[in-house]
């Protein structure tokens, strides 16, 4: 969809989801019983997949609702039902408020020299040269439409590293049933 | 006398055979005990002869050393000289002038007696004991003969492990403190020093393999000062201090002695206190004189000097335990030869000599009495004693004598010691020599106190009563007998001492004057040698 | 639109920041890193516009490393519920040092 | 031991005075071996084993000791004298015959030395050094042990030796019962050879090794009875006190060292040629000597040991703290005439200190009730007479004085101790445990003790001055010589911290009759309660009240007849019989020089007017003190020490010593104490250095490791927070470049 023909409509919408985001990420951090703020964290996902889309990156919109979203925030959700955690407001999850207001200053501070790094001169030599941009955009208009430009380095360049992530999936899965496995005889030492 | 000895060739190999020769025992004893694989009680008696066997050879070897010598030769006496690491101009260099002869005799005549000392009171693990002990008596030694600054360190060295494990295995209770901090105090101390040396050595090496010999590096500093010869200077003066000891330095000193065994403590008292008096004697002031004779330098060690005189003796008169006590007054005794070394005259030298001779003898006896006693009562409270003379009239005899001693009596060795420091220092420092002479009432005060409460006061405590019948036995007089005739000698015919270490004791105070002079007449010149205090 | 998603990306980092630092319970603990993550991946998104596609790919990456993590992740955490019967991160200290 | 005679031309050089160096040897000799007689019949080696000792002891064995430490406490409790077991010591007999005739030897020998000496008549202006063997050869010192006999030493000798081969006899029938006995005469031997070595020096060190050595031996003959611990207290405070003089005669010796480079005699006066009258290095030589002097002979600052010093035996008491030891300060200023008379001020403290001892000592005196505390009183007042003496420049007087002092004092004190021995003989029949050296016990004992009564009137006629008996003249004569300088002398013109000089010896001159008039009162005192009144000692005891044996009053009759003409030896110019002035002529070429140098070259002289109103005066107060005690004090009003009153008032606290002993406890020993075991030892060896600098670094060390330890705490949040900081400050790094 050319953003060019709807700036406003795109705009609008950035902004919306943005916000949302922002606001859904807030609450999540402020619930004090996990499965709250799991749901908080999935909409949070949600709206990171709209914003996806409005930048272009259908394809990757697409996988985070299905990966993130579907199977990550249901497997929590499952192993906090598994360990019946639901309720756990008993526990001050919290560290109290001074821990509270230490990290705030602390993520603030951080927040202020992101910011401050933004504008300085050293964000400049990041900005992209003029030619390097203007080729970006061809290859997303490009014939495979959505998915080519992202199959081509996938599966060209960066094959090994593809491969490599499925070995990695399989080992975390093999990790996981022999981590969670119930020993017989004896508790866990 | 003399031709006998240089009819045998006694100077060419009389001093390594001194050092060997404890070396072999140890390695003889060590492989006896082994023979009797470990069952004490069969190897102690074994152990004991074999070990006193060599002592009394160490010492019959090294009496010749007293006709041999003849004071007035400025040059070494005994000199052997042979290459150890050429690579790093390491020499194993020995040789001895008046100073060290003496002390080496007193170190041989002194050990048998240690070794008789502690006959029946230690009675685990002798073997190892009194191997150690010989290996203390080479360290001892090599100290006094080294004319290398590596191989002094070396020996330096050799001689504190011996001593820390004996103190740390046959101790009193809270030996483990004790060693342990005896040994990091003198650790710490000669760190300094090793420091001092290596850089030493490379100036005296002048870019080329470094050169430790210590006639080279006597000419080095006589010739130009060297750069940084304050440093050096402090970080010697500073290890001879810890093991002195000089007043703030000196808190291993009390415990080191109390958890000491007797024969620990006599070695410790008599011999390696004498460590740092012969280190400034011999190193850190004929190689640093204008330093050493700087006014500051001298002024913050007369001072240190006296205050440990008048500390030890005030801190002394009220300690409850009396191996404390006389460890405090070792304090003071120290005091006085530093002052004397620091007054720098030929009278507060010599006098200072024969301080650390009769101080080795006296405080010797009187740790071996405490030993006596504590072998019988097992405890050195002097509150627990009272009225030993009437059951114990031959120790009581002993221990007045050698309490007289130690108090500086005339007619004892140490008045003699102490009349000639005192005596030298007042022309050239008449207040530190005034404020050290007020110890002398304290030396009498405490001791004397001390000595009531052991021997007379009424005999009521039972323990005391059932002495009875065990006065010394013929094996403690024997071993007391040369210690009191040792004791009287020196005080009424201290003329052979005094004239074996004249000329030495001349010498360093000629080399120390005519160092400063030089240094008066380049003053008026170009300021005191480029430091500019 | 580059420097308001590198924007919002940042600030929801920074509140992943927060909720890891303050939450005590190891599950939200996760959740607040996977949120960091998303963040990431936000920017990533939003720079493959200027650097091309390669930015995605990361993306894709990043999801599955995050996959994994989360299931080792959570059966530790199930593990040491059994052991522990709590997941409170106090409680947890056995690496002491 | 080789001998050479310094100077061979020296007429004494082939006399027997070359044999001088025996007289100090016998009494060494003697003391080495009732020495070895006491350790090998006391000490018998114990078993091979020492450790054995601890915790078996037998019940038997234990009993005995029990039983022997008990009847030990019993048999020496404080103030008891001889033994009642009369189990004498085996090596008793030998050693009674060894220890007296060891001593009267060596005065058969001083006397043929005397008779030499007398003989060689002018030759004898220059001393005679005997230079035995080298003892301190170092640098500038070059010291030998050498023997220097004079005029000086020789009266010295003749005393120590005459009177202490008296008390050596008096003491073998005295101590005979006591079981230390041959330890008893090894030490009183010793003592007299230390005594000997002070007077013949040639030296100062060499004089001080006797110093030193004297007060060894008071120290060991006061602690005799040392199971008693009053009595080993007495002992160690003689020393330390001594100690203290000893200190100060360092300092002289130090700075006359540093100043002449010589300490000999001869060394020293040779070098004062061109030394300025007063000059400060000489008055500070003077005082320090002084210092030591008032440590010996227990004058106003360091007298406090003497009184103690009665708890040793009563011839101890008579021979040291009478006769020689304590008279070695008069003799040593004395000996060092030409250094004092260049030190006026130093004179005229040596005279004033002098002068107040004499009143200070008297007035305690007053009010004594042992005897022997009231002797020593009256020794330490005496004492100050002949500083007085000394101290105004007239050295013969002051040797004099000692002199006849020896004499009457020695007598004294033997009487007192046969005395006590009588009354203790008393109650060892009857058991009665009361304080036999208590005149409050004593009373009317001249009819049991006639011979030691008539002896006491004469020795105390002499002391309190009246003539023809010794005491007269010498005190008379440093009276005299006190008057004859307040004009026309160097002290009299030289002021004392800005009194000048006439008005300081006017009051030393007042000083010295109101302690003569206290003299004559105490002894007459003495002399009322213990032989004149009723007898309180008890109705069982009086028939055991007996004079002692020959053995003991033999000896008080030569001193009675000493003490009686003993004046006559230097009689005043005054009664020109032939021989008066014998002992000024005599001692003339020794202090002659220093004495002249005091009144300016020409002899002191008075006009016989004035001579005979100061004798007048003098005889005026002896009578007047001898009649106010006859008249005031009733002997029979007094009822014995166990129910009599306690002192009240001005008498208590003469009685008490005015305090001084406690005075010096609260001033300096509980200070010193206190400050050694709090400041030194607690605070700074045991808190600053040991705790702060060493467990400090090592605590240091081990806090370090904690914080460090923290860190890895095992709490994941932790970790988080380390992190997230870290990020930070890389930030941080590159927003602030």
């Amino acid at each position: 969809m050319r953003h060019e023909f709807f700036p406003l409509f795109y705009s609008f919408h950035f902004y919306l989801f943005g916000l949302l985001a922002i606001a859904s990420a807030l609450l999540f951090v402020t619930r004090k019983s996990p499965v709250a703020a799991a749901m908080w964290l999935v909409n949070v996902m949600f709206c990171l997949a709209a914003e996806y889309v409005l930048l272009g990156a259908q394809f990757i919109g697409a996988i985070q609702v299905l990966v993130y979203a579907g199977a990550i925030m249901v497997v929590f959700l499952f192993v906090v039902m598994l360990l019946n955690l639901g309720h756990a407001e008993a526990v001050t999850d919290l560290r109290g408020n001074a821990g509270r207001l230490a990290a705030g200053f602390v993520g603030l501070a951080m927040l202020a020299e992101v910011m401050v790094l933004a504008q300085s001169e050293f964000a400049a030599e990041l900005t992209p040269k003029a030619a390097l941009a203007r080729q970006a955009a061809e290859a997303i208009d490009g014939p495979g439409g959505v998915i080519g430009p992202i199959a081509a380095p996938l599966f060209r360049e960066h094959l090994l590293a593809f491969e490599l992530t499925s070995m990695l999936l399989l080992t975390a899965i093999v990790g996981a049933v022999v981590i969670g496995k119930k020993r017989e005889g004896g508790d866990a030492r | 006398m003399t031709q006998f000895l240089d009819g045998i060739g006694y100077a060419g190999w009389i001093l390594p055979a001194l050092l060997l020769l404890p070396l072999l025992g140890a390695v003889l004893v060590v492989a006896q005990g082994a023979m009797h694989k470990g069952d004490d009680a069969s190897a102690m008696p074994a152990a004991r002869q074999l070990a006193l066997g060599i002592f009394l050879a160490e010492a019959v070897l090294s009496l010749g050393l007293w006709w041999a010598l003849d004071p007035a030769s400025p040059d070494w006496y005994g000199k052997v000289d042979l290459a150890w690491i050429p690579q790093w101009g390491v020499r194993f260099t020995i040789g001895i002038d008046g100073i060290a002869q003496m002390l080496i005799l007193l170190t041989t005549l002194i050990m048998p007696l240690a070794v008789l000392g502690s006959w029946t009171s230690v009675r685990e693990k002798t073997h190892s004991y009194y191997a150690l002990l010989l290996i203390l008596t080479t360290g001892m030694l090599g100290v006094f003969m080294a004319l290398d600054l590596v191989l002094f360190y070396v020996m330096w060295e050799v001689m504190l492990v011996p001593m820390y494990l004996i103190i740390g295995v046959w101790g009193g209770q809270r030996r483990l403190y004790a060693s342990l901090k005896f040994f990091l105090y003198t650790m710490v101390g000669s760190l300094l020093m090793l420091v001092a040396i290596v850089w030493l050595g490379l100036q005296a090496g002048r870019g080329g393999p470094p050169v430790f010999g210590y006639d080279a590096i006597m000419v080095m500093t006589k010739a130009a000062p060297v750069t940084g010869a304050m440093w050096v200077f402090l970080a010697f003066a500073i290890a001879f201090a810890v093991k002195v000891p000089m007043f703030p330095f000196h808190t291993w000193l009390p415990d080191a002695h109390v958890e000491a065994p007797t024969a620990g403590s006599v070695i410790l008292a008599a011999i390696m206190l004498k460590m740092g008096t012969f280190g400034f004697v011999r190193f850190a002031v004929p190689l640093f004189p204008e330093v050493a004779m700087h006014p500051t330098v001298r002024m913050v060690m007369l001072v240190l000097a006296v205050t440990g005189i008048v500390y030890g003796a005030l801190v002394a008169l009220v300690q409850p335990d009396f191996k404390k006590l006389v460890a405090y007054s070792s304090v003071s005794h120290l005091g006085f030869v530093m002052l004397g070394i620091f007054a720098m005259t030929v009278e507060s030298l010599q006098g200072a000599l024969v301080v650390t001779i009769s101080h080795g003898v006296s405080t010797g006896a009187l740790f071996l009495l405490i030993g006596m006693i504590y072998e019988r009562r097992h405890t050195r409270q002097l509150e627990d004693f009272g009225g030993i003379a009437k059951v114990m009239p031959i120790f009581a005899t002993c221990l007045t004598i050698v309490a007289l001693s130690s108090i500086g009596v005339p007619g004892t060795n140490g008045f003699v010691g102490e009349f000639l420091v005192l005596l030298g220092s007042f022309p050239t420092q008449p207040w530190f020599s005034f404020v050290a002479a007020t110890s002398v009432i304290f030396a009498a005060a405490y001791l004397l106190w001390a000595v009531q409460r052991i021997i007379y006061n009424p005999l009521v405590k039972p323990e005391n009563q059932a002495l009875k019948g065990h006065d010394l036995n013929w094996r403690e007089i024997g071993l007391l007998v040369p210690l009191l005739l040792a004791i009287v000698w020196m005080g009424v015919y201290p003329k052979p001492v005094l004239t074996r270490t004249e000329a030495a004791a001349d010498r360093l105070v000629r080399g120390v004057e005519a160092a400063r002079l030089s240094t008066l007449r380049k003053a008026d010149g170009t300021g005191l040698n480029g430091e500019g205090r | 639109m580059l420097a308001e998603s590198l924007a919002l990306s940042a600030v929801l980092f920074t509140i992943g920041v927060i909720g890891v630092l303050t939450r005590r319970n190891a599950i939200i603990l996760f959740m607040c890193v996977e949120l960091m993550l998303n963040a990431v991946n936000l920017s990533f998104v939003a720079l493959s516009k200027l650097y091309g596609a390669t930015g995605q790919v990361f993306v894709v990456m990043v999801m599955t490393v995050a996959a994994a993590e989360a299931a080792v992740g959570l059966a530790i955490i199930i593990a040491i519920f059994r052991h522990r019967q709590s997941v409170d991160l106090e409680d947890i200290n056995l690496l002491k040092g | 031991m080789q001998v050479e005679h310094a100077a061979t031309g020296h007429p004494l050089a082939d006399t027997v005075a070359r044999f001088a160096w025996a007289i100090p040897v016998l009494p060494l000799l003697g003391f080495a071996v009732n020495g070895a007689l006491a350790l090998r019949a006391a000490g018998t080696p114990g078993p091979a084993d020492p450790s054995a000792a601890g915790h078996h002891g037998d019940a038997g064995h234990g009993h005995d000791a029990g039983h022997h430490g008990a009847h030990d406490a019993h048999g020496a409790h404080a103030d008891h004298e001889a033994h009642d077991h009369p189990a004498r010591h085996p090596a008793a007999g030998l050693v009674s015959i060894i220890g007296p005739a060891v001593l009267a030897l060596a005065f058969g020998l001083a006397v043929a030395v005397f008779s030499a000496m007398r003989g060689a008549g002018e030759g004898m202006h220059a001393p005679y050094i005997l230079t035995l063997f080298d003892w301190l050869p170092t640098g500038k010192l070059d010291l030998a042990v050498a023997f220097q006999l004079d005029q000086l030493s020789m009266l010295m000798i003749l005393i120590i030796t005459g009177i202490g081969t008296l008390i050596h006899l008096f003491s073998v029938g005295y101590m005979q019962d006591d079981p230390g006995y041959p330890r008893y005469f090894a030490y009183l031997n010793l003592f007299v050879f230390f005594m000997l070595i002070l007077v013949m020096g040639a030296s100062y060190p060499l004089m001080f090794v006797g110093w030193e050595g004297v007060g060894l031996c008071s120290y060991l003959l006061i602690g005799f009875w040392f199971s008693e611990q009053a009595n080993a207290d007495a002992g160690k405070k003689a020393f330390i006190v001594n100690r203290i003089g000893d200190f100060g005669m360092l300092v002289a010796m130090f700075l006359m060292f540093a100043n002449f480079g010589t300490l000999t005699y001869t060394g020293v006066a040779a070098s004062l040629g061109d030394v300025a009258v007063g000059g400060a290095l000489v008055t500070a030589i003077c005082l320090f000597l002084f210092l030591g002097a008032t440590g010996k002979s227990a004058q106003i600052p360091l007298f406090v040991w003497l009184p103690d010093a009665m708890a040793g035996p009563t011839p101890v008491s008579a021979l040291i703290h009478a006769a020689t030891m304590v008279t070695a300060g008069v003799y040593m200023i004395a000996r060092s005439a030409s250094l004092f008379s260049l030190a006026p001020a130093a004179q005229l403290t040596v005279a004033l200190v002098g002068a107040l001892t004499a009143v200070f000592a008297a007035t305690i005196g007053l009010k004594q009730w042992d005897i022997k505390k009231v002797l020593a009183y009256s020794t330490v007042s005496q004492l100050g007479y002949m500083f007085v003496g000394v101290g105004v420049g007239a050295y013969t007087a002051g040797v004099f004085h000692l002199m006849t002092h020896a004499f009457f004092k020695a007598l004294l004190f033997l009487g007192s101790g046969s005395v006590i021995y009588a009354m203790h003989q008393a109650y060892h029949a009857t058991h009665n445990h009361a304080d036999a050296q208590d005149m409050r016990n004593m009373g009317g004992l001249k009819q049991y003790m006639p011979v030691t009564f008539g002896l006491m009137w004469i020795a105390t006629l002499a002391i309190a001055g009246i003539p023809p008996f010794s005491g007269f003249f010498s005190k008379d004569e440093i009276l005299a010589s006190v008057f004859a300088r307040t004009q026309h002398s160097t002290l009299a013109e030289a002021s004392w911290l800005g009194v000048p000089g006439s008005v300081v010896l006017y009051a030393v001159y007042a000083l010295g009759l109101i302690a003569a008039l206290m003299t004559a009162i105490y002894m007459t005192r003495m002399m009322l309660y213990t032989f004149h009144g009723p007898n309180r000692t008890g109705e069982a005891e009086r028939g055991h009240l007996k004079e002692a044996p020959w053995i003991m009053t033999g000896p008080l009759v030569v001193l009675g007849l000493l003490s009686a003409f003993g004046g006559f030896l230097n009689l005043p110019a005054l009664v020109n019989v032939g021989w008066n002035e014998g002992l000024h002529h005599w001692l003339e070429p020794v202090v002659g020089e220093g004495t002249l140098r005091v009144t300016h070259g020409e002899a002191a002289h008075l006009s016989h007017a004035t001579e005979y109103a100061l004798i007048g005066t003098a005889i005026a107060i002896a009578v007047a003190g001898i009649a106010y005690a006859f008249a005031r004090l009733k002997p029979e009003a007094l009822t014995p020490a166990a129910e009599a009153p306690a002192e009240q008032g001005i008498a208590k606290t003469l009685l008490d010593k005015w305090y001084v002993d406690e005075l010096y406890g609260k001033v300096a020993v509980r200070p010193t104490l206190g400050l050694s075991r709090v400041v030194l030892w607690k605070g700074m060896d045991v808190g600053l250095i040991d705790g702060v600098l060493v467990n400090g670094s090592a605590l240091l060390a081990r806090t370090l490791g904690w914080i460090g330890s923290q860190l890895q705490s095992g709490r994941v949040g932790t970790y988080a927070w380390v992190l997230v900081l870290g990020l930070i400050s890389v930030l941080s790094a590159f927003t602030f470049r």
